[in-house]
C-alpha cells in the first residue's frame, strides 16, 4: 500500500514538473506546481512527518503558489515565452545536469538502506516538533518571524507606486 | 641685591607678554610707559648687580642662578640658568641702557604708527632675547637668546610688512642668520658630545684642564664662529644687514648698536679660551674681521641712502671687533663693542631724526644744508661721526686704537694694515655723509622743505644722552701710554678674559701707532672735505675715470645677485624640476601606473560579467559540481 | 517499508528537473518556479534523512526553509513585478544591467 | 584602579557615535555640540591617565585584559611612556578638529560627526593595543572613517585622493597582516601556545632571514603611513582634498601611527633586521627630510606645502628613531607631539583662510595680515613652532632629535640639520607671500578677523606650544623609562644574537682543535 502510494505520488509530482518544463503558459506552470507540491506533501506524510506535510500543502501549495498565480495574473502576458533557443546553453546544462545526477546519487549512496527504526507518530508528532521549536530553536524561530515581517514590508515598499508619479 | 640679577631679562619679557595679549586694548601712553619702564628697571638692576659684582671677590665669579631643569633626556641635560660675571655685566648694561634710550626715542618716532603696541611688544621681546643671550650660563640657553634675537629682528625688520621690500628683508635676515646658526648648533653638539656639558664654567674648565685637543677646539671654534658670522653680519653672510634698513629706524639702531650684531662678538669673547687654544680659529676670526672691515667700508663709499651707509659702517666696525678678538685682545674687542653701542645708536637715531624731519626721505642726494634746520640733530650726528672716525679723545678713538695696537703688537701686520685702511675709509665715508647731508647746497624737494622741523624732545633728549656718552665712554679704557692703571675696562674683564696674547709694546711704538691712527682719521676727513665741499666735482670726475669701480661698489659687488644666482635660484628651479619630473612623473607615475594596470585587467575580466542570470547560474552549477566532486573523490 | 533510497532518488530527480527547467525557461517567473522546485527537492531530502536518522531536527529545518521560502517568494515576486513595470518584459535575457 | 578608564577613553567616542545615530539629521547644532561634548569629556577623562601615570616605571600601566575571540586574540590594552602622549594628543586635538569644522561642514553633519568619533576610537585603539590582532583591527578601523571624510567632504579631486590614500595604506597593512600571522604561527610552533601579545612575541628569537622579511612587511606598512620617501605621494593629494579637520587629524595623528608602529613593533620585534637595514632606513629618512623640504619650497598650494613639510618633519623623526639612542627617541616622540600641534595648527590656519577666500593658492593671497592682525599672530606662532624656534615646542624636539642623530652619526646630523634652514625658508616665504606685502586681491578687503570660536580652538594649541617649549620636563620624564626599556630590548636582543653567533664560532674552533688533536694522536699511534 505504502509503495503504491509512494509511486503514485512520485509520478504525479515528477509528471507535473516535467509538464511545467514543456508548457508555455505561466498560469499552467504555476498550477502544475501546485499539484506537484501537494503530491510532495503526501510523500512527506509517508515519511511520518504529518505536520510538515500539512504545512507543505497549506503554505506551499496553498499560499505561496497562489501568490505566484496572482503575480502572473497581474503581469498578464498574452503569449507565453518560448523556451531557450540558444542550443549550446541547453546542451551544456543538460551535460552538467547529468553529471550532477550521477554525483548526487553517488553522494546519497551511503544511505541506500531501508528506513529503520520505529518511525511512528510518537516521535514525529506535531507536539514533539512544537516543543523542539519553542525550546531549542526558539531564537531562530523568532528571527524567522522578524524575517517574514521584513520581507512583507519590503515587498510592499517595493511594489508601492510612488506618490508623485 | 646682586642676587636679583636673574630678573634682568625677565622684566622686558613680562612687559612684552602683557603687551602681546592686552596691547590692543591699552592706551598708547600706558604702553610706552610700561615698555620703557621694564627696560629701565632692567638697566637699574644691571647697574646694581654690577656694583654688587665689584664688591665680591673674583673667585666667586660667575654668579649663577639656576631656575629649573629645562631639558633632561639621557645625557642631554640643560638647566635654565643665568649667570652674571663682568662680561655679562658689561653686556647687560649696554643692552639695557642703550635699549632703554632707544625705547624712549621710539615713543616719539613711532607715535603715529598704527602698530604701536605691536612695536613695543617686539622691542621688549628683542631686549629680553638679547639679555638672555648675554646672561645665560650655558651655551644652549644662549642659543635660545641667539635665535630669539633672530626672530625679533625678523619681526622688526619686517615691521611694515605691507611693503614687499620690508617683508623680504625680514625674511632674508632670518634665513641668512639661520645658515650661521646651523654651524652654531653643530658646535654645541660637538661641545656636548666631547665635553659632556653645556655650562660655560664646565667648558672653560675642560679647556684649561687640557681635555680638549687643539683640532677639536679649532673645529668647535670655527663652527661657533659660523653662527657669529651670520649674526654679526660678516663676510660672507653680511647680506642681510643692509636690507635690514627696511625696519623702523630705532630698530636699526637697536640691531646695530646694542643687540643682535654684537652677539657674535660677545660669543667669541665668551668662548675666548677656546679661540686662544686653537690659534687657527683665532686667525680666521681676525682675518675675516679685517677683510670685512675694509670690504664693507668700500661699499659704504658710494651709497646714497643714509641708513645704508650706516649699515655698511656697522659691518665694518664689527669687523674691527673681530680683529680684536682674532688677535687675542678680547677686551679690546669688547671695548669697541661698548663704545660702538653709543656712537652707532647715536648715528642711527640722528639719521632717524633727519628722516623724521624730511618725512621719511633717505636719499642723501635730496638733502644738503640741513645744518640750519636741525640745530640739535646736526651736532649730535657730528659727534657720532667724529667718534666713529677715531678722532682723539672721543670714545671711538680709544677703542679702535686699542684694537689696532694689539693687532700690531701681535705681529699681525696684514690685519693691522687692513685695519688702518679701514680707518681711512671710515673717516672718509662718515664725513661724506655729514657733508652731503648737513653742509653744502640745499637739494631738498620743495614739499619736503615745507614740513621741515626739528624732532620733539622725546627724541632729541635721547640723542643728547647718547652724544654725551659717545664723548666720554672711552675714558674707562685709556691706552697704556697714559698710565698703566688707567685701563680700568681691561682690568674689570680680566677674570673672564684670562690674559691671552696681549703683548705690551714700548712706549715709543705705542705713541707712533696712536699718531698714525690720528693721522689716518684726519686724512680721511680731509679727503672727504676736498671731495664734497672744496671741489664737489671730484667724485664725478672719478666716476668718469673709473666707471667700473664705481659701478661695482655702487652695486655692492653684485653679491646679492651672485647669491641669488648661485644659491637661491638653482635650489628653487631645481626643486621645481624635480617636483615636475620626479615627484609627479616617476613616483606618482609608478603609483598611478600600477593603478591603471589593475584597472585595465579589471576591465578585461569584466567581459565575463554578461549580466545574464543564466550564465551566472551555469557557472554556479559548474562550481557545485566541482565542489561535490571534490567531496566525493 | 519503502526503502530510503527511493526518496533520495525522487529528491535528486526533482532537483535535476528544477535545474533543467531553470536553464530551459526564459521568463523570470517560471525560472523562479523552478527554483521552488529545487527547494522542495531539498526539503524532501531533509525529511527523508530525518526519518532515516530518527531525528526531528530535519523537520525543523524544513519548517524554516518553508518560512524563508515564503519570505523569498514575496520579495522576489515584488521585484519581478517592479521589473515588469519598468521594462514591460520579464524575459531574463533582457536583464543585463549588471553587465561589466 | 578598578575603573577601566583606558577602555572608557578608547570607546567613549564610539559610544558617542552610536548615540548620534539616534539624533535627527536636521538638528545640526545639536549634533555638533554633542560630538564636541563627547570629545571634550574624553579629553578630560584622558587627563586622568596623565595624572595617574607613574613615571618611575617602564611597565605598561592601566592594563586591561580580557578574553575576546580566543586563540591568542585577546583584549589587551594599556599605555606606557611611548603611547601616553600620543593618546593625549589625540584626545586633545579631537575637540579642536570638531570645533574647526563647525561651519565648514554643512552637508551631512550627522555622518561627519559619527565618522569623526569612530576615527577617534580607532586611533586611540591603535595606540593602546598590546595585542597584535587588536592593533591590526584598530589600524584598519582608522582607515574607513578617513576614507569617507576625504571622499565625501573633500575637495574636487577627492575620489582620486581618497582612493589613493586607502589603496596605499591597504597595500601596506595587508602585508603586515601576513607578517602578523607568520609571527603568530612561529610563536605557536616554538612554544605551543597561541599568542598575539607583543611581549610574548618579542621574546622570540627569530632567525635573521625570517626577521628581515617580517620586518620589511611591517616596515612597509608603517613607512607608508609615516610617510617615508618614496612612499609619500598619497599625502599631498590626501591633504589637499581633505576637509580641514580631516587634514588636521591626518597630519597630526594618523602619521604618528606609522612612527609609533616602528617604535612599538618594528624595533622590539625585529632588532636584528633593524640593525641590518639601518643604513637604508636612515638614508631614506634623510632623503625625506631634504626632499620634503625642497618640495615644500616650491608648492603653489598652501596645503600641499604643509603636507610636504610633514614629509620633511617626519623624516627627521624617523631618522631620530633609527639613531637608537635615548635622546633621539625621546626627541622623536616629543617631535611627534610637536609636529601634531604645529602642523595641525597650520592646517587649521589654512582652513580658516580657505573659509574666507575659498582658495588655497598662495598667489591669490597677499597682505592678509593687515586685515586679520589677530589671526596673523596665531599664524606666526604656529609657523615659528614648526620652524623650531627656541621657546616654542619645536625646538626641544628638534634639538633632541638632532643631538641624538649626532651621537650616532655626525654626517647624518650635519645633513639632517639642513631642515633647520629649509623649514625656515619655505614657511617664511609662504608666510610672506600670503600674509605680508601689499594687498593684491580685492577679495582680501572683505576678510574678517578670526572669531571667538576660531580663537577658542587655536588658543589651547598655542598654550601647549609654549608650555612644551618652556617646560618640557613633565613630558620627557614620563617617557624616560619606557624609552630606555625599549632600547634595552633592542640592544639586548642584538647581543644575544651576536652571542649565539660567537658561541657557534667558538664551538667550531674547539671542535677543529679537538679534531686536529685526535688526528695527531691517531697519526702517532699509526707510527
Amino acid at each position: 500500500m505504502a509503495h503504491f502510494l509512494f509511486f503514485l505520488l512520485a509520478i504525479v509530482c515528477v509528471g507535473a514538473v516535467v509538464g511545467m518544463i514543456f508548457s508555455r503558459n505561466q498560469a499552467y506552470n504555476a498550477l502544475l506546481l501546485v499539484l506537484a507540491f501537494a503530491a510532495l506533501g503526501g510523500i512527506f506524510g509517508l515519511l511520518s512527518a504529518p505536520f510538515i506535510a500539512v504545512v507543505q500543502i497549506i503554505i506551499y501549495a496553498g499560499a505561496i503558489m497562489v501568490l505566484f498565480i496572482f503575480v502572473i495574473m497581474m503581469i498578464n502576458l498574452r503569449e507565453g515565452i518560448p523556451p531557450e533557443k540558444k542550443k549550446w546553453t541547453i546542451y551544456l546544462s543538460a551535460v552538467l545536469a547529468f553529471i550532477l545526477i550521477v554525483e548526487l546519487i553517488l553522494a546519497a549512496r551511503g544511505s541506500f538502506q531501508a528506513l529503520t527504526g520505529p518511525g511512528g507518530e510518537e516521535i514525529a508528532s506535531p507536539k514533539a516538533l512544537g516543543k523542539l521549536l519553542f525550546t531549542e530553536y526558539l531564537y531562530p524561530f523568532e528571527i524567522t518571524s522578524i524575517l517574514i515581517i521584513a520581507a512583507l514590508v519590503g515587498a510592499i515598499i517595493l511594489v508601492k507606486k510612488k506618490e508623485e508619479e | 641685591m646682586t642676587e636679583i640679577f636673574w630678573l634682568i631679562p625677565f622684566l622686558p619679557l613680562l612687559s612684552s607678554f602683557i603687551l602681546a595679549i592686552f596691547g590692543r586694548t591699552l592706551p598708547k601712553k600706558y604702553i610706552s610707559f610700561q615698555a620703557c619702564l621694564a627696560v629701565f628697571a632692567s638697566f637699574i638692576i644691571s647697574v646694581i648687580s654690577f656694583f654688587g659684582l665689584l664688591k665680591i671677590s673674583q673667585e666667586s665669579y660667575p654668579l649663577i642662578k639656576s631656575l629649573f631643569t629645562w631639558i633632561a633626556s639621557g645625557s642631554f641635560t640643560i638647566n635654565f640658568s643665568l649667570q652674571f660675571d663682568p662680561l655679562s655685566a658689561v653686556m647687560a648694561m649696554v643692552v639695557s641702557g642703550v635699549g632703554f634710550i632707544i625705547h624712549v626715542y621710539s615713543v616719539g618716532y613711532m607715535d603715529k604708527d598704527k602698530g604701536y603696541s605691536r612695536y613695543f611688544t617686539y622691542l621688549n621681546l628683542f631686549t629680553f632675547a638679547m639679555l638672555l643671550l648675554v646672561m645665560s650660563s650655558n651655551i644652549v640657553l644662549m642659543f635660545v637668546g641667539w635665535e630669539g634675537v633672530g626672530l625679533c629682528s625678523y619681526l622688526l625688520i619686517g615691521f611694515w610688512f605691507e611693503k614687499d621690500s620690508a617683508a623680504n628683508a625680514g625674511k632674508k635676515a632670518f634665513i641668512v642668520t639661520r645658515i650661521g646658526d646651523l654651524g652654531f648648533l653643530l658646535g654645541i653638539f660637538f661641545i656636548f658630545v666631547h665635553i659632556g656639558s653645556a655650562e660655560f664654567t664646565a667648558i672653560n674648565q675642560a679647556i684649561s684642564g687640557g681635555a680638549v685637543t687643539q683640532g677639536l677646539a679649532t673645529l668647535i671654534a670655527l663652527l661657533l664662529f659660523m653662527g657669529a658670522v651670520g649674526k654679526s653680519a660678516q663676510i660672507p653672510l653680511y647680506v642681510w644687514l643692509p636690507d635690514a634698513m627696511e625696519g623702523p629706524t630705532p630698530v636699526s639702531a637697536l640691531i646695530h648698536a646694542a643687540t643682535m650684531v654684537t652677539a657674535g662678538v660677545y660669543m667669541v669673547c665668551r668662548m675666548n679660551l677656546l679661540y686662544t687654544l686653537s690659534g687657527t680659529a683665532a686667525l680666521v676670526v681676525g682675518v675675516i674681521g679685517a677683510v670685512t672691515a675694509v670690504y664693507a667700508a668700500t661699499m659704504a663709499l658710494t651709497q646714497n641712502d643714509i641708513k645704508r651707509v650706516l649699515a655698511y659702517s656697522t659691518i665694518s666696525q664689527i669687523g674691527y671687533m673681530f680683529i680684536g678678538c682674532g688677535v687675542g685682545a678680547y677686551s679690546a674687542g669688547m671695548f669697541h663693542l661698548y663704545t660702538h653701542a653709543f656712537f652707532k645708536s647715536l648715528l642711527f637715531l640722528s639719521a632717524g631724526s633727519v628722516m623724521h624731519a624730511l618725512s621719511g626721505e633717505l636719499d642723501m642726494r635730496k638733502m644738503g644744508g640741513l645744518r640750519k634746520y636741525l640745530p640739535f640733530t646736526y651736532p649730535a650726528f657730528l659727534i657720532g661721526a667724529i667718534a666713529i672716525a677715531g678722532v682723539p679723545f672721543l670714545s671711538g678713538f680709544f677703542s679702535k686704537d686699542a684694537i689696532l695696537t694689539q693687532a700690531f703688537a701681535n705681529k699681525q701686520y696684514f690685519i693691522w694694515i687692513l685695519g688702518v685702511l679701514g680707518a681711512i675709509l671710515t673717516a672718509f665715508y662718515m664725513f661724506r655723509l655729514i657733508f652731503l647731508t648737513f653742509q653744502g647746497e640745499e637739494r631738498l624737494e620743495p614739499e619736503a622743505k615745507e614740513h621741515l622741523h626739528e624732532s620733539p624732545p622725546v627724541m632729541t633728549i635721547p640723542l643728547g644722552i647718547l652724544a654725551f656718552f659717545s664723548i666720554i665712554a672711552g675714558f674707562i679704557g685709556v691706552p697704556a701710554v697714559f698710565g698703566e692703571k688707567l685701563n680700568w675696562f681691561n682690568k674689570f674683564l680680566e677674570p673672564v678674559m684670562r690674559p691671552g696674547h696681549e703683548v705690551h709694546l714700548s712706549i715709543q711704538t705705542e705713541w707712533l701707532l696712536i699718531i698714525i691712527s690720528v693721522a689716518v682719521a684726519l686724512f680721511g676727513i680731509y679727503l672727504a672735505y676736498i671731495f664734497y665741499i672744496k671741489k664737489p666735482q671730484t667724485p664725478h670726475q672719478l666716476n668718469a675715470k673709473f666707471p667700473y669701480v664705481y659701478k661695482l661698489l655702487y652695486n655692492k659687488y653684485y653679491v646679492d645677485e651672485i647669491y641669488n644666482a648661485v644659491f637661491v635660484k638653482p635650489v628653487v628651479r631645481g626643486s621645481e624640476i624635480v617636483y615636475d619630473n620626479f615627484d609627479l612623473k616617476v613616483i606618482d607615475g609608478a603609483v598611478n601606473g600600477s593603478a591603471s594596470v589593475t584597472g585595465l585587467s579589471g576591465k578585461i575580466l569584466s567581459y565575463l560579467q554578461t549580466g545574464l542570470i543564466k550564465d551566472y547560474a551555469l557557472v554556479f552549477l559548474f562550481g557545485v559540481i566541482l565542489f561535490l566532486g571534490y567531496l566525493l573523490f | 517499508m519503502i526503502p530510503g533510497s527511493y526518496f533520495f532518488i525522487l529528491s535528486v530527480i526533482l532537483f535535476i528537473l528544477g535545474v533543467i527547467a531553470f536553464f530551459v525557461k526564459r521568463d523570470l517567473i517560471t525560472q523562479f518556479l523552478s527554483i521552488e522546485v529545487m527547494l522542495n527537492a531539498g526539503n524532501l531530502a531533509f525529511i527523508a534523512f530525518a526519518r532515516a536518522l530518527n531525528s526531528l531536527h530535519g523537520q525543523v529545518i524544513v519548517f524554516f526553509i518553508i518560512t524563508v521560502a515564503a519570505a523569498e517568494a514575496a520579495v522576489g515576486l515584488a521585484i519581478i513585478l517592479l521589473i515588469f513595470r519598468q521594462k514591460k518584459t520579464i524575459k531574463s535575457e533582457d536583464m543585463n544591467l549588471m553587465k561589466g | 584602579m578598578n575603573f577601566p578608564i583606558l577602555s572608557v577613553v578608547t570607546f567613549l567616542p564610539l559610544a558617542g557615535a552610536v548615540f548620534l545615530i539616534f539624533v535627527h539629521r536636521d538638528r545640526k547644532n545639536f549634533l555638533r555640540s554633542l560630538a564636541l561634548a563627547f570629545t571634550l569629556i574624553n579629553f578630560v577623562l584622558s587627563l586622568f591617565l596623565y595624572i595617574h601615570f607613574n613615571p618611575q616605571t617602564a611597565e605598561t600601566q592601566f592594563v586591561e585584559k580580557g578574553p575576546w575571540i580566543g586563540y591568542g586574540i585577546n583584549y589587551h590594552i594599556g599605555i606606557d611612556g611611548l603611547s601616553l602622549f600620543l593618546v593625549l594628543l589625540t584626545t586633545f586635538l579631537m575637540p579642536i578638529a570638531i570645533l574647526s569644522s563647525w561651519n565648514y561642514i554643512q552637508k551631512k553633519v550627522k555622518e561627519y560627526m559619527i565618522f569623526m568619533l569612530i576615527l577617534e576610537t580607532g586611533i586611540i585603539g591603535v595606540f593602546v593595543s598590546f595585542n597584535l590582532f587588536l592593533f591590526y583591527v584598530f589600524w584598519e578601523v582608522t582607515l574607513i572613517p578617513m576614507y569617507f571624510l576625504i571622499g565625501v567632504w573633500g575637495g574636487p579631486r577627492r575620489i582620486y585622493a581618497t582612493l589613493k590614500y586607502v589603496l596605499f595604506t591597504m597595500l601596506g597593512s595587508l602585508l603586515m597582516l601576513v607578517a602578523i600571522f607568520v609571527l603568530y604561527s612561529t610563536y605557536y610552533k616554538a612554544t605551543g601556545v597561541y599568542s598575539f601579545n607583543i611581549f610574548d612575541l618579542s621574546k622570540l628569537i627569530l632567525n635573521p632571514n625570517l626577521q628581515l622579511w617580517l620586518f620589511l612587511a611591517f616596515a612597509l606598512s608603517f613607512a607608508i603611513k609615516v610617510p617615508m620617501f618614496p612612499l609619500h605621494t598619497w599625502l599631498p593629494d590626501a591633504h589637499v582634498e581633505a576637509p580641514t579637520a580631516g587634514s588636521v587629524i591626518l597630519a597630526a595623528i594618523l602619521l604618528k601611527m606609522g612612527a609609533y608602529g616602528f617604535l612599538r613593533f618594528g624595533l622590539p620585534l625585529f632588532p636584528d633586521a633593524v640593525m641590518k637595514l639601518l643604513p637604508v632606513l636612515a638614508v631614506l629618512s634623510l632623503i625625506g627630510i631634504i626632499y620634503g623640504g625642497l618640495m615644500a619650497l616650491i608648492q603653489k598650494d598652501i596645503k600641499s606645502l604643509v603636507a610636504y613639510s610633514s614629509v620633511s618633519h617626519m623624516g627627521l623623526i624617523m631618522l631620530a628613531i633609527f639613531s637608537l639612542n635615548i635622546e633621539a627617541i625621546e626627541g622623536a616622540i616629543y617631535q611627534m607631539l610637536n609636529h601634531g600641534l604645529s602642523t595641525g595648527a597650520l592646517f587649521l590656519i589654512v582652513g580658516i583662510l580657505y573659509e574666507r577666500a575659498h582658495t588655497r593658492q598662495i598667489k591669490d593671497f597677499g597682505g592678509v595680515s593687515s586685515q586679520m592682525p589677530v589671526f596673523s599672530a596665531f599664524f606666526l606662532i604656529c609657523m615659528l613652532s614648526s620652524i623650531g624656534l627656541p621657546g616654542l615646542n619645536g625646538f626641544i624636539g628638534e634639538i633632541l632629535c638632532i643631538f641624538g642623530i649626532f651621537k650616532t652619526s655626525k654626517l647624518l646630523a650635519i645633513l639632517g640639520i639642513s631642515t633647520v634652514i629649509l623649514a625656515a625658508a619655505y614657511l617664511l616665504w609662504m608666510f610672506q607671500r600670503v600674509m605680508q606685502g601689499p594687498i593684491k586681491n580685492e577679495k582680501i578687503y572683505s576678510f574678517t578677523d578670526i572669531n571667538k570660536r576660531e580663537i577658542s580652538y587655536l588658543v589651547p594649541i598655542v598654550i601647549m606650544m609654549f608650555w612644551m617649549g618652556i617646560y618640557p620636563r613633565p613630558f620627557l620624564k614620563r617617557m624616560d623609562h619606557s624609552v630606555s626599556d625599549l632600547l634595552n630590548k633592542v640592544n639586548r636582543k642584538e647581543r644575544i644574537f651576536i652571542q649565539a653567533e660567537e658561541d657557534k664560532k667558538a664551538l667550531t674552533e674547539v671542535n677543529n682543535l679537538i679534531n686536529t688533536e685526535k688526528n695527531k694522536e691517531m697519526e702517532e699511534e699509526a707510527k
